[in-house]
């Protein structure tokens, strides 16, 4: 069967509010409009005005509002409009929200989620077009997840819900419509998938392709073609970025012995970079044959003309080349 | 032909405000035609953009102004061009009239060579002298414009900074920071609440605990102005400026509006309002409409004349739009252009 | 000795409220003596705290409640253990209150394991039941509050929530976020703006527009309440918080009082008010003092039995001083505990 | 002659203004109280109001001011009390300071200095102690300053306040009243240090030890220590994290054949993961006899109590245990 991410992410919330009341939804639109980008569809006509809750346009109170219910035991799903709009609101999430287990030494604990879409759509300039994964997975006390498919979104969401500590839930607007081939197992109520875990999207031997969110999906573009050319890539779907599963990567890149990061935030101190320094720590620094690789977005802000829009992101192509290049091969 | 009317304007709503603007207001013959010409090229222009996007040539957002014509040229009409105005992302009304060619504009949305910021920037992002924008993020405009305000106090000048934001915006935290330090340092800011019902889908009375924008600026004195009616929109600025000139801003003004189309494009803007209301808006109290009644019922212009107006605009929007699709974008070498001065 | 007396209060003032509290209120002996009590401990607790950061025991922050102690003392006494309150940075004072210990505080302050948060959390981020710190954020806590009356309302529960604020975090947009929203959804908060006159080194004047905070909820209803006087705030509080229990929540209630020390420690506290107006509320409006003054005067109390208790709290405290200081601190192994749950 | 880093700002922000009628300092206590940490001591006394402006504690208000008022061509200074409160005002810092110029295609440009004490004081726990280097210079559109001593704080400040585009100016408390010797080259008006070109702060040829900030000095002490020992460490100094300079690590690191990254932030994509992923794609990476290895802060929020807050931050004795990892020696 076909399943939609945004179907993946609707259903996911849904059988979570069903399974606890103490789980709610709010936001800007997200109950009597279905959710900006429909993601929330039909869950107030099911749930009512108390579990999907229509915000006014203040993340900044919202969020902190969100981030208080779930320290008196509430479990908020809180969504952004995308991402973009959450910088109002980024004190508390850090602030509230990742340290205050520390801070109290375990007496409040925060079990909410953060979700929305991150990273670039399609021609919304530079002030829509942020990827946060890099700032969020750079602070402690979040968990941070930034999915591919209809089921990493479907058994992603519903761990992150249930999971006791705060979530960054990283969606992507582009994916929203793309339906994907999922399993019997992935429509059950109790389908998880662990935080903290990547997945292998596609087996390979020469070459270690490692990505997140939509970009997993230029990679499999990517693979699929040098495949045709007789080059196998192994695509790592991380999953989450906190906790990353470096074993996943490290074990991948003994195999392969070649490793290729790519993502669509820019380049400095982004997911790449950290991949580049977990490496060089790991016992599979000895079994690299070439340098680490980063295809990230541009170093801009993003620009909305189509000429440079697509310049600013990983493209298939893009990583085709960097596999040739780190392979050496034309 | 007479050379003026006088007209009757809805009362204005005061707070915290001890006079009036007037409410009996004179309209001379060139004025009435150049008010008239300025709604009705924001107008055509918005029903290009319209199409255009329909089309697929412009891409992401697009926030359309069709409605709200009068609230941009009453209060263009009564600043100077050395004064400062700031919105958000409905700014391409706005854009036009700070000066930003036709084709500038349109160019920007479809994104070619010839757009404000070259394409660059897109629907949210056109600027020019004194216009600091569109702004992509709700109620950012706000304290930017309470800056530039400062920015005019700071040199001695008497400018002024007219900062727009929508009823949604209202709501903001910024704002009200906004608010309060303009106050204690007494910027020369007027702060203009576009309400025009909805944000997003959200209607104002669901998003707001009090829908008084006026006044919801507390100590800062506020004045409602039907948004519909240029000549209010004109005669409450000229008013609310002049206080400014003298040092007594800031204000808030809430100016009455309707959007006409949904939020952006792909809002078809009929679920959270009926086709109904829309209708009733236009009908009764549509801007253009409205005041093309009034000055051929008053004999200052003549429907030949509108006629003529609208012919040259219908072919200056035809020709910018063509202009508009035919351009080519910039080029690869400009990704990295612009990041930084130096 | 009496049982009981009567005493008159200064007038509250009232926004949007048709009624106001009680102006004439009863105190029974028990009352007397435990209001007493509870105000002296923390004037006495955050003494020893001062002398702690003196010597260097205590690190990094310190912001003292004293002089604020009839805030706490007379919310509290209004409220439930159930209900739940949430403060800023200047906690020491409402985390006793709320049931953490005297050691539990004093211990947490130097940093030791019998801390209420084991040493992690220091000065600013002390939590117990229903008391949720604590927060080093200016103004953060005030959403967080109505985050925890949100819960209370979906649960059902009577429950309601105090979340105080200074009069500098009274300027924070997101209050007024939290405030809108709030009331769009009848939350069970009561916004106590603990105005002390400062903002650090900032008067309030200097910091506010309108320095009326009763009165900045605008469509909240608002109350003035002598924040020196520990009767006042407790019959405010019950006033307000039987409304917020019949649903007719959110309320903001500003209580007028002072702080004696600096801000934190490093600031003397005396480069922006002068040491006459310190000593000024201290000899006229200290809500101990005056609050000693009356229940011995309508002979509630005997000086004997005050006398008493300070002795006992005098040695309460030596002894949580003496455990705060000699107990270790938690281990190395430690440091990685706590960020996550699981 | 010795200067404090906290006269080395004060001077360096007096003199400029005196340089330039559109250069004024806003923030909360910078006026009659002198500055919460006294960096603005003086100049509201010589300045005025109009020049030294305290404002109400309203961060992303008065950050958006101070952008509005830079978009209209004045030079403000925009003090954060620390950047921990700098959070709630990012939205303006990158929204509205770091896309401007892009978004407007040269247009409108935006010369501010955003600056305060960043990363961790003493004893001030979780909420006050991050460290936003990495956060901010991920940034396009940013410049990225993060001084460590008296010489550095007012050559890059002085060149931060004439450079046209925004400037985020990370200074440390603890270093404020610290004295430097300097020579009478930095105590003259014109005294400018290029943003973006990282200093040598100590020459050595055994290993490269990169730092920014506090740091440095943290790296400094573990040289001398190890010198005794017979390993020449070079220290070098970041002071501006964007642009990175990248050619003197790499020149460095091909003369040392060894790396390692000390900063006091946290180690997820973080300024060393930066570093790391720069010289994977180096021609310094082969000259590096061993991995890098990254020093940084605890992945975790602060904690407050001094049996764990030393364990949470670089430590000179991490540094020479890094050290002597890094050459295997004992
Ligand atoms: C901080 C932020 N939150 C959310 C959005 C998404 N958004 C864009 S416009 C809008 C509605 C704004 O309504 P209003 O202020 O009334 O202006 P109008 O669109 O009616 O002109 C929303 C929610 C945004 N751009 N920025
Ligand atoms: C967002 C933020 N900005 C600045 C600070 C630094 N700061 C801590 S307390 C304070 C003054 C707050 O004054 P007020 O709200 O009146 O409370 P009071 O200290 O008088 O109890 C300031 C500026 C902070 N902690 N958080
Ligand atoms: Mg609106
Ligand atoms: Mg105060």
């Amino acid at each position: 069967v076909q399943l939609t991410v945004r179907d993946a992410l609707n259903s996911a919330m849904d059988e979570e509010m069903e399974r606890d009341e103490s789980v709610f939804l709010m936001g800007e639109e997200v109950a009597q409009y279905d959710g900006a980008y429909k993601i929330s569809r039909g869950l107030w006509k099911k749930w009512g005005d108390k579990r999907v809750i229509d915000t006014p346009i203040t993340e900044y109170g919202f969020a902190g509002i969100a981030v208080g219910a779930a320290m008196a035991g509430l479990r908020p799903i809180c969504e952004f409009m995308t991402f973009n709009f959450a910088m109002q609101a980024c004190d508390h999430i850090i602030n509230s929200g990742a340290k205050t287990f520390y801070m109290s030494a375990g007496n409040v604990a925060v079990p909410i989620v953060f979700r929305g879409p991150n990273g670039a759509a399609a021609g919304v300039a530079a002030q829509h077009s942020q990827c946060y994964g890099a700032w969020y997975s750079h602070c402690p006390g979040l968990k941070v997840v930034s999915p591919y498919s209809a089921e990493d979104c479907r058994g992603l969401m519903k761990a992150a819900i249930r999971d006791p500590d705060p979530v960054v839930f990283l969606e992507n607007e582009l994916m929203y419509g793309i339906p994907f081939e999922v399993t019997d197992e992935v429509k059950s109520k109790d389908f998880l998938i662990p935080l903290g875990k990547a997945k292998i999207e596609r087996p390979g031997d020469r070459v270690t392709l490692v990505s997140h969110s939509k970009s997993v999906g230029t990679c499999l573009d990517a693979a699929k073609e040098l495949s045709a050319q007789g080059v196998e890539c192994e695509v790592i779907n991380l999953r989450s970025l906190r906790p990353l599963d470096e074993e996943s990567i490290i074990r991948s890149v003994m195999k392969t012995n070649h490793l290729i990061t790519v993502e669509g935030g820019w380049p400095q101190s982004g997911v790449g970079a950290e991949i580049c320094a977990r490496i060089i720590e790991s016992p599979a620094f000895d079994y690299l044959d070439a340098p680490v690789v980063r295809v990230t977005g541009a170093d801009v802000p993003m620009p909305y003309t189509k000429s440079l829009e697509p310049l600013s992101l990983p493209q298939p192509s893009d990583v085709v080349l960097a596999v040739k290049k780190v392979l050496n091969i034309q | 032909a007479s050379s003026s009317a006088n007209f009757q304007l809805k009362p204005f709503k005061l707070h915290k405000l001890d006079e009036s603007p007037d409410t009996e207001v004179t309209l001379n013959r060139d004025d009435a035609l150049k008010y008239y010409r300025e709604m009705v090229t924001i107008r055509r222009m918005e029903a290009a953009a319209n199409a255009l996007y329909k089309d697929k040539t412009v891409r992401g957002f697009c926030h359309l102004y069709s409605g709200q014509e009068a609230v941009a040229v009453g209060l263009e009409n009564s600043i100077r061009k050395t004064d400062a105005v700031i919105t958000a992302y409905r700014a391409h009304g706005w854009s036009w009239i700070r000066g930003v060619s036709m084709i500038g504009v349109l160019a920007e949305l479809t994104g070619r060579r010839l757009g404000c910021a070259r394409g660059k920037g897109g629907s949210m992002h056109m600027y020019n002298d004194n216009f600091f924008g569109g702004n992509g993020i709700v109620g950012a405009q706000v304290p930017l414009g309470a800056g530039i305000a400062l920015a005019q106090k700071y040199r001695g000048t008497d400018g002024l900074t007219i900062a727009l934001y929508g009823d949604g915006a209202a709501n903001q935290g910024q704002v009200f920071e906004a608010y309060n330090m303009s106050k204690l340092w007494s910027l020369p800011v007027i702060y203009v609440c576009e309400n025009n019902g909805y944000g997003m889908g959200t209607s104002a009375e669901r998003a707001a605990a009090s829908t008084d924008y006026y006044t919801r600026g507390d100590y800062i004195p506020g004045l409602w102005v039907d948004g519909m009616d240029v000549l209010a929109t004109r005669e409450a600025t000229r008013f609310l400026a002049d206080l400014c000139r003298k040092g007594k801003g800031p204000f808030v003004m809430e100016v009455a509006t309707y959007r006409y189309h949904g939020h952006s494009m792909s809002d078809p803007g009929t679920s959270y309002r009926t086709r109904d209301e829309i209708q009733e808006v236009r009908q009764t109290r549509d801007p253009i409409t409205s005041f093309k009644d009034k000055i051929i019922s008053t004999d200052l212009v003549t429907i030949e004349e509108l006629k003529d107006i609208d012919n040259k605009i219908k072919k200056e929007v035809d020709d910018a739009v063509a202009i508009a699709r035919s351009e080519p974008e910039i080029g690869a070498e400009e990704l990295y252009g612009d990041v930084y001065m130096i």
